[in-house]
């Protein structure tokens, strides 16, 4: 039986952009020196991947490492691996002052899809998206509440929101992907 | 000196010569060398200052100095909001002075201003803030301030158009101040400075005090953009630009000066009655006698002398007014406009000595000092003439010092 | 009459007619048209009443200037009123009608005010209406808010949707004229990310009308290839509908599409409000022609030049068939032109200045058409509609030379720059004598971010009137890149400023010639102004209104001050302006409400639980932006015996609380220990692992801010709970001190609150249900009071602490927020035998002050310090520093007549009303009664069945048993004891099972 | 509306990603401190018409803290440093002394 659910299981719209709730996603918040040997085992550890470079993202197939601030790094895997995640990061990080805190429950993703997804969050974010880097995660806020996003694929963009504020953001998105809404 | 006495008669007498003899308002004159008085700041706390300081102590030899036109500081930008319903002793005291001489100022001064006493509202929309209410109705009973508190029912009926059912924050009741109210601002200057005028005072404008001199830790004077202008008492009195006067004069104010803003929507025929302010969602609305929706909100957060404010506080109070009161949403706002206002420690004024021997200061009164223009001009008069005032006991620069504060954000959140 | 002209037209489709009503009253236009040609056309000029006078107004200008013709448009959810007619365009079946009369437009009994305009000059209402003293709040302001306000208020919630973008750009182009395009072909070309926007639904601005060539080719045609020109560059964007409202500090421009007013109900967002983040911003927003001051100039009829050539040429309506000129210049004699190429009658053109002898005034004669230079309009005949115009010199008083009928009077007094944009962030105006305009002032322009220039003027809004300058001042602003368009006009003799016709007209004349329109501001009110001392531009502004109205004093404002120079003896940039402000036209609150609104408001924070609470009665509490169940009502309850059964059932038996808003934060580090101590009041070093402690926050300033219970996860990590308001202001308030002040203490710190769902579980029967579910022991040998415990409970990853806040057995049960709707229904499910209750705050908040638990909010008030509520044993003596301490030493702080907390029980059982205060003997120096008390938390306590109370008081510990009076409503007086505040299990037997 | 750079992400965050936090460089004042010296810690800030330094958080962002050195007369922004330090970087300094000569220097 599986008793984790995600806020909004899974809902979504289809406007001139698409947008979904994604389900539950392992995130684990990683606080520490950045800089050290240790942490950098820690994320290949985790992810497979290299310790993102500040305001990056670096994306394996379901695992991936995000910087979030100078000294804190977000590890994203699948829901069910998240303990075993922290599990892992812990054992590479002894010894180093670090935190390591598993927000896989506290968080909600959302999926953004379609040719103009883009415009979607040009509504909700003040953000230049011509001017978001490949691989770019921009931490803002999506109208009233704290966000980041980053682009996953071609015309999808993934956005992560509080879990509280899940029904919020996907009010807002629903609005501003509403078929009309269009920015010519 | 005396003035012509404004009435209906004066004006049917007017229309005769084509209005062409009228007389000033005020005289505009040359400064005087020395004055027994001179107060910086002819807004509305600087006018009545020396307005009270003549009529109360036959104080007249006095200069108000204004480095702009009189009234254009905070006093000639504010929604107008006039209410004492606060929660503690020394601030109802003021503050109910203040209105109770709105109640006449038009009579004592002989120039309309306008005091409505429409009633005003403030929304209780959590349970907290419906016992911050209660608490402050009981406390206002005690301190002869007439207010009650009012169920969402009496809300409707005296705002129809409010959204009684949020649907985010349900208005649980208001607490209630029937003579609460508006008056028109600029007239409030205006007045007094004619008063002020007419009792021989000077109201110098378009100077302003770059210099506060002093000697022997007694003051002697200020240095102005028309020269030196001597001094036994001088009165600061300029709100936004108290720091940097207390500066020229060698001391610091627990002061920051922060933008806060205004708009008015179009003109639209009577909709509300009534001053409604929304603590919970940080917006108020009334309407003028000309018909536009004065609305406020919040102050920014950062130190500013511009004059203007970030849109981003306009957008939060129309959102939560527009929630409020949902017709408002197909009217247009006309204009918006930002003043600097005084910001202390506790959120209550300052009327106090100083280090320096013979400076007074009045300042501190933030977004909320219009309401208390002649209360505290009467109770300023009072500390300046005799050194010391009922009124303005506890609102002294070093109460921060003793940790003795006057926190109205207790109750009520904002201050307008 | 005004009417539609057979041929013509540039910008309306005749295959596409679109009828619309006035009052009632069916009409046709076309597609393409405004509101205002579309009435024109259909022979409407009477469009409202004055503000004041109510006096009779027409349409007087083609565009965002227009004082005049507003009316209400549309029904229901979609009526507004002060619909600008210029600038609103036609759509089917659009419904209008004018404003601010009664009965009717054409008889309006306002308009008495007119007749009696002698009694009410600028001002009169501060001199009159003071007596009685209560009449003007009950007889003179309820007539002048009726009188005033213009629309009628709409009744309906709004029908349609609003929205937010936010844009970026190197170059933002106010204005899509032919300044404006220039300038973007050569910032495109220098491939700049440029946006150009125009508030109209056409390219080109004036230049069409106006019969510029621009290299060779009719302006029509220039603009089009210059728009397809632009639409192929990448780094170019081009918004129609799309006014710049202000301009803001930093480069933030924001700018009002009007997405679908013009086909309402269409589904699309009516408006759409751009953030825009220029690097520069260009102001390309054209010039404003200014009326002319006679007598009579607000008789509808009375039109700028440019509007009824724009009329005329644009949408082929006659605004009259009888057309006299009046103006100062020779752009006027455009009309003329244009006028008489439609085949209509300009009987002559009165010129103020002494000569006419340009290309202009010179094709005009060539027609036939009479000159009379050195005249001026003595008045205009005519009520509702213009008749006639009376003409004299204008250098005399207004004697009448002979009166020349007509319908209609094109005036024209010159160009003003539209410089509001310029001005918002302080850009300053210079006075250019030749056009007698106040222009940008290139050296003081309003600075950004980095302290250089932020903001352009170019072409006519830079003062380049002329076509050719126009648009090679264009060029070189934005670079230079590309060849430059050369633009060819006619040739244009200097203007002459007029601000009075005639120059020597008395107060009779100057009572009559209106300034600003719509607030019924005449030359003579500003003069008496002056007069009165109210000298200042601003004074004269708010003494007599002028500019206040909806146009904000477009066309008004230049020649007012200028009224104002003279009266003063001064120079006109003497007296300066009044200070510009956005928005340049009204926005619609709707759009800067934008999206925020129904449930998307403000965020609502849901709890994993948060959806069976709805559907199980939850009676709602907002608590910061969560929603909290208050208490659960059944069928048939009442609020106040829902939380008494739940009370009950608690004390009883067993209880589930939703906990999960409670702030949780991880803190952690070797100096993670030493940080605690300096935030709480307490140690919280010394806590051992495994253990809880309850812990006190203050803050700087030494007031209580925050509470809540810390648990020791590990040696090197600290679980802090805070209250539900406090988790961000706290995780908050935790980084402050660490980045800005300890940055060398090694600490991190994470806010897990939403981590977890968190359950309290309450009552005797608590650990009975836990043990049903089945895991960890929770036995109490094995889980002591105050101590927490990791492990499984029914199979769900649990860390369970045994803590409570009702007095009773209780655990809180934090599981992973995604398990925690399945967890909660576990619980129910295991409880159910032992009759489980959901309980909301309300209980909780009782059961707290039945054991005399103080609650931050309640308690506390941002003025309360520990010590007033007796915490000292929670206020460590042996540390030498914590937030908070330092403040607690001064003076007042430690001075012995501050209130304290005390328990207080009504003689009589009643509950006393929250708020209220006990009084003293006698009154202060101020008058006010004294009070030596007041009441904290006060309920009805199910359990002991009668009212309880907390507060604080003055001397309180020290006066135990003391009767202390509280007035309350209606003269009565409720009569408490001090007691001690603990009501209910004094020595804790319940919680420690 | 300002925009000021987060030193710490290099985001160009305006002013709604930001929370402002009043003076910078403020020295504490703890037990032992006289009155005078505690008031002017907790109370009397600077406010000044013209330079100023001052505190914002990176709220919607990095989550850091840093300073500003901003014209409270103009709203020009000088510069932008972490918070980590005591006075204002001496090379921000001399920036600020040659846009503003005037100014007396930080204090
Ligand atoms: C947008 C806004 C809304 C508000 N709403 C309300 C409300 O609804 N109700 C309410 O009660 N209060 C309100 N207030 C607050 C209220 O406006 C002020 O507290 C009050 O007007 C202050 O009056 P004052 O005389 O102290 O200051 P001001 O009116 O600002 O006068 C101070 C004067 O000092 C002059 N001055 C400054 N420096 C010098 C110098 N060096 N030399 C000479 N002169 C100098 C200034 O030019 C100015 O004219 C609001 C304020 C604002 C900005
Ligand atoms: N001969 C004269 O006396 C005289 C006087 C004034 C103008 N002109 C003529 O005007 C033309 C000048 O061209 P130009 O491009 O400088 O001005 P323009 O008036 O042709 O164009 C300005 C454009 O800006 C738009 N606009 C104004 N404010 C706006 C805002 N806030 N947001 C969005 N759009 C806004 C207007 O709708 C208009 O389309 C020439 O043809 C010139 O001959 C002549
Ligand atoms: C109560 C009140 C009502 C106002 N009504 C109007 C109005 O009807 N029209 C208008 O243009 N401005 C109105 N204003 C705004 C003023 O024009 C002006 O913006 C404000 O006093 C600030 O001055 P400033 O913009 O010159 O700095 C009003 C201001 C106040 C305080
Ligand atoms: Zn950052």
């Amino acid at each position: 039986m599986s008793k984790a659910v995600s806020a909004l299981e899974g809902v979504s719209h289809k406007g001139f952009a698409e947008v979904a709730e994604a389900g539950l996603r392992g995130m684990i918040t990683v606080r520490g020196d950045l800089a050290s040997g240790a942490m950098k085992k820690a994320v290949k550890a985790a992810t497979g991947t290299a310790l993102p470079a500040p305001r990056r993202i670096v994306i394996d197939g379901d695992k991936a490492a995000a910087w979030m601030s100078p000294d804190e790094l977000l590890i994203l895997v699948p829901y069910e691996a998240a303990q075993d995640t922290v599990a892992a990061l812990e054992k590479a990080l002894a010894g180093e002052h670090h935190l390591v805190a598993d927000v896989s429950d506290a968080r909600a993703v959302f999926t953004i899809k379609g040719a103009r997804a883009d415009q979607v969050l040009t509504k909700l974010c003040p953000v230049d998206m011509a001017t978001l880097a490949e691989g770019e995660i921009r931490r803002t806020r999506a109208a009233q509440v704290a966000a980041a996003f980053w682009k996953s694929e071609a015309e999808t963009f993934t956005l992560v929101s509080f879990r509280s504020v899940a029904g919020y953001v996907m009010g807002l998105l629903e609005t501003a992907a509403r078929a009309g809404g269009e920015i010519a | 000196m005396g003035m012509k006495r404004y009435s209906a008669f004066a004006i049917a007498k007017g229309a005769m010569s084509w209005h062409q003899n009228w007389e000033r308002a005020w005289r505009s004159p040359a400064p005087k060398a020395k004055y027994d008085a001179i107060i910086v700041g002819a807004g509305g706390h600087g006018l009545a200052t020396a307005y009270y300081l003549g009529k109360n102590f036959g104080i007249t030899n006095v200069a108000i100095i204004e480095k702009g036109w009189l009234g254009g500081g905070n006093t000639g930008r504010n929604t107008t909001i006039i209410r004492s319903n606060y929660l503690q002793d020394p601030s109802a005291a003021i503050y109910e002075k203040a209105r109770s001489l709105y109640e006449t100022m038009s009579q004592d001064l002989n120039y309309n201003v306008m005091f409505s006493p429409r009633g005003l509202l403030m929304l209780g929309q959590t349970e907290h803030e419906v016992r911050g209410y209660k608490r402050t109705v009981y406390a206002n009973n005690l301190q002869g301030v007439e207010t009650r508190w009012i169920g969402p029912a009496e809300v409707k009926k005296l705002v129809p158009i409010i959204n009684i059912d949020g649907p985010r924050y349900p208005i649980l009741g208001a607490l209630y101040q029937e003579r609460g109210g508006t008056a028109r601002h600029d007239a409030v200057a205006w007045g007094y400075a004619r008063a002020c005028s007419a009792m021989g005072m000077d109201v110098i404008q378009q100077t302003e005090v770059t210099g506060v001199k002093t000697e022997g830790g007694k003051v002697t004077g200020v240095e102005t953009t028309k020269g030196f202008i001597g001094c036994d008492r001088l009165g600061m009195v300029v709100a936004g630009h108290a720091s940097v006067l207390a500066e020229m004069a060698g001391f610091r104010l627990p002061i920051e000066s922060l933008a806060l803003q205004a708009m008015v929507s179009e003109p639209i025929k009577p909709a509300i009655d009534v001053v409604v302010m929304a603590n919970t969602v940080h917006g108020y609305m009334s309407q003028s006698d000309k018909g536009e929706l004065v609305i406020g909100g919040g102050t920014d957060g950062f130190n500013n002398y511009t004059q203007r404010g970030s849109f981003h506080h306009i957008e939060e109070t129309v959102r939560a007014l527009v929630e409020t009161f949902p017709i408002i949403s197909r009217l247009k706002m006309l204009r918006q406009w930002g003043g600097i206002v005084d910001m202390t420690g506790d959120r209550s004024p300052i009327l106090s000595k100083t280090p320096v021997d013979g400076i007074f200061v009045n300042c501190g009164w933030g977004t909320g000092g219009f309401k208390s223009i002649p209360g505290s001009g009467w109770a300023m008069a009072e500390l300046m003439a005799r050194g010391s005032s009922p009124l303005t006991e506890e609102f002294s620069m070093y109460r921060f010092r003793e940790g003795k504060f006057i926190d109205e954000s207790v109750a009520a959140g904002v201050a307008h | 009459m005004s009417t539609r002209l057979s041929k013509g037209g540039r910008l309306i489709d005749r295959s596409k007619p679109m009828g619309f009503t006035f009052n009632g009253k069916r009409m046709q236009g076309y597609q393409g048209d405004t509101l205002a040609s579309a009435l024109l056309g259909a022979d409407q000029m009477l469009v409202g009443r004055s503000f004041k006078y109510h006096r009779p107004r027409g349409i007087v200008a083609s565009g965002a200037e227009e004082p005049n013709a507003l009316v209400g448009l549309g029904q229901g959810g979609r009526f507004e009123p002060n619909q600008r007619v210029t600038t609103t365009e036609l759509f089917d079946g659009a419904v209008t009608e004018s404003q601010n009369h009664w009965p009717s437009l054409d008889f309006d009994v306002g308009a008495v005010n007119d007749k009696l305009y002698k009694f009410f000059p600028a001002g009169f209402y501060y001199k009159t209406f003071m007596f009685p003293r209560a009449a003007w709040k009950h007889v003179f302001e309820p007539i002048v808010r009726q009188s005033a306000g213009l629309g009628k208020v709409p009744t309906a919630r709004d029908e349609d949707r609003y929205e937010y973008a936010y844009g970026f750009a190197d170059l933002v182009i106010v204005g899509g004229g032919i300044a404006g395009l220039t300038a973007a072909l050569s910032a495109g070309r220098k491939g700049q990310r440029v946006w150009l926007i125009e508030q109209t639904a056409h390219w080109g601005g004036r230049a069409p009308v106006d019969g510029v060539e621009i290299d060779g080719k009719p302006a029509d045609e220039w603009v089009r290839t210059a728009v397809e020109t632009l639409e192929k560059m990448e780094n170019v964007t081009l918004r129609l509908r799309t006014m710049a409202s202000g301009l803001y500090d930093h480069g933030y421009l924001l700018a009002y599409e009007r997405v679908a007013d013009h086909t309402p109900g269409d589904g699309r967002p009516r408006h759409r409000l751009w953030r825009m983040r220029a690097g520069h911003v260009m102001t390309a927003t054209g010039a404003i022609e200014r009326p002319l001051s006679f007598a009579g100039n607000d008789v509808p009829g009375v039109m700028l030049a440019s509007a009824v050539r724009d009329y005329v040429a644009n949408w082929a309506v006659s605004p009259g068939d009888r057309t006299v000129i009046v103006t100062n210049n020779d752009d006027a004699y455009r009309t003329a032109l244009t006028l008489l190429e439609a085949g209509l009658a300009v009987p002559a053109v009165i010129d103020a200045r002494p000569e006419a002898k340009g290309a202009l005034p010179e094709a005009v004669r060539a027609r036939g058409v009479r000159v009379l230079t050195g005249h001026g309009v003595a008045k205009v005949k005519g009520a509702k509609r213009v008749t006639g115009v009376s003409v004299c010199m204008q250098a005399g008083e207004g004697a009448e030379i002979e009166t020349i009928a007509c319908d209609a009077i094109a005036m024209s007094g010159g160009w003003s720059p539209v410089v509001h944009l310029w001005s918002h962030c302080g850009g300053k105006l210079t006075w250019d004598e030749d056009h007698a305009m106040f222009r940008p002032d290139p050296t003081r322009p309003a600075t950004g971010a980095d302290g250089a220039a932020m903001v352009t003027a170019i072409g006519s809004a830079n003062g380049m009137l002329r076509a050719a300058d126009a648009v090679a001042d264009a060029h070189m602003a934005a670079g230079s890149e590309g060849t430059a368009p050369k633009a060819v006009s006619a040739e244009e003799a200097p203007m002459s400023p007029v601000w009075i016709m005639p120059e020597g007209a008395g107060p009779a004349l100057r009572m009559k010639m209106w300034l600003d329109y719509q607030n019924d501001v005449k030359v003579s009110d500003v003069q008496l102004a002056a007069r009165e001392g109210y000298e200042s531009v601003e004074h004269t502004k708010r003494y007599t209104t002028l500019g206040m109205a909806t146009d904000q004093g477009k066309l008004s404002n230049i020649n007012g001050l200028a009224v104002l120079s003279d009266a003063l003896h001064q120079a006109i940039p003497a007296t300066g302006t009044t200070t510009f402000r956005p928005p340049y036209t009204p926005i619609s609150i709707g759009a800067i409400a934008g999206e925020a609104r129904g449930e998307i408001f403000q965020p609502l924070r849901k709890t994993p639980m948060h959806d069976w609470h709805e559907v199980h009665g939850a009676h709602w509490e907002p608590v910061g932006q969560w929603r909290r169940p208050y208490c659960y009502l059944r069928t048939g309850e009442g609020v106040h015996d829902a939380v008494n059964r739940e009370i009950r059932a608690i004390r009883n038996s067993v209880g589930l609380l939703d906990a999960s808003t409670l702030g949780k934060i991880i803190v952690k580090g070797p100096d993670a220990g030493r940080f605690l101590d300096m935030l709480y009041t307490n140690m919280m070093s010394t806590l051992a692992v495994g253990k809880c402690r309850y812990g006190l926050m203050c803050t700087e300033n030494g007031f209580l801010s925050d509470d809540g219970v810390v648990a020791r996860l590990s040696e090197d990590t600290w679980l802090c709970h805070t209250t539900t308001g406090g988790a961000e202001r706290i995780h908050g308030w935790m980084e402050d001190w660490l980045q800005c002040e300890w940055w060398d203490w090694k600490v991190y710190t994470a806010n897990v609150t939403e981590e977890y769902a968190q359950v309290a579980v309450a009552g005797p029967n608590a650990r009975k249900v836990l043990e049903k579910l089945g895991g960890m022991d929770v036995s109490k040998d094995a889980h002591g009071f105050m101590e927490w415990r990791e492990g499984t409970l029914g199979g769900f990853r649990a860390r369970v602490y045994r803590i409570s806040f009702s007095g009773e057995l209780s655990y809180e049960i934090a599981v992973p927020a995604s398990e925690g709707r399945a967890f909660w229904d576990a619980l129910l499910a295991a409880g159910e035998e032992f009759g489980v209750t959901p309980y909301g705050t309300e209980a909780m908040h009782i059961m707290r002050a039945e054991k005399g638990f103080i609650m931050i909010g309640d308690e506390t008030d941002g003025t309360v310090i520990p010590q007033d509520l007796n915490l000292q044993w929670a206020i460590s003596k042996k540390k030498t520093d914590y937030l908070g301490k330092r403040a607690q030493e001064r003076s007042y702080m430690v001075s012995p007549d501050r209130w304290k907390l005390v328990g207080l029980e009504t003689l009589d059982g009643s509950v006393i009303p929250d708020g209220a205060y006990a009084v003293a003997d006698g009154v202060n120096a101020n008058g006010q009664r004294n009070m030596q008390g007041r009441v904290t938390s006060t309920y009805y306590s199910p359990t002991l069945n009668k009212g309880i109370a907390m507060g604080l008081v003055k001397h309180g510990p020290d006066r135990m048993g003391e009767v202390l009076d509280f007035p309350v409503d209606d003269g009565k007086v409720i009569k408490a004891r001090i007691v001690d505040p603990v009501f209910y299990d004094k020595d804790g037997e319940k919680q420690n099972v | 509306m300002l925009t000021l750079e987060c030193p710490y992400c290099g985001v160009k965050a305006e002013e709604t990603e930001l929370q402002p936090g009043g003076e910078a460089h403020l020295k504490r004042y703890g037990p032992g401190s006289t009155d005078e010296e505690f008031d002017g810690y907790m109370f009397s800030r600077k406010n000044p018409k013209g330079v100023h330094f001052e505190r914002w958080r990176h709220a919607y962002g990095c989550g850091k803290w840093f300073l500003a050195a901003r014209c409270t007369a103009t709203l020009e922004v000088f510069g932008t440093y972490p918070a980590q330090t005591s006075e204002p970087p001496a090379e921000l300094q001399a920036k600020i002394k040659a846009k503003r000569p005037n100014w007396e220097g930080y204090k």
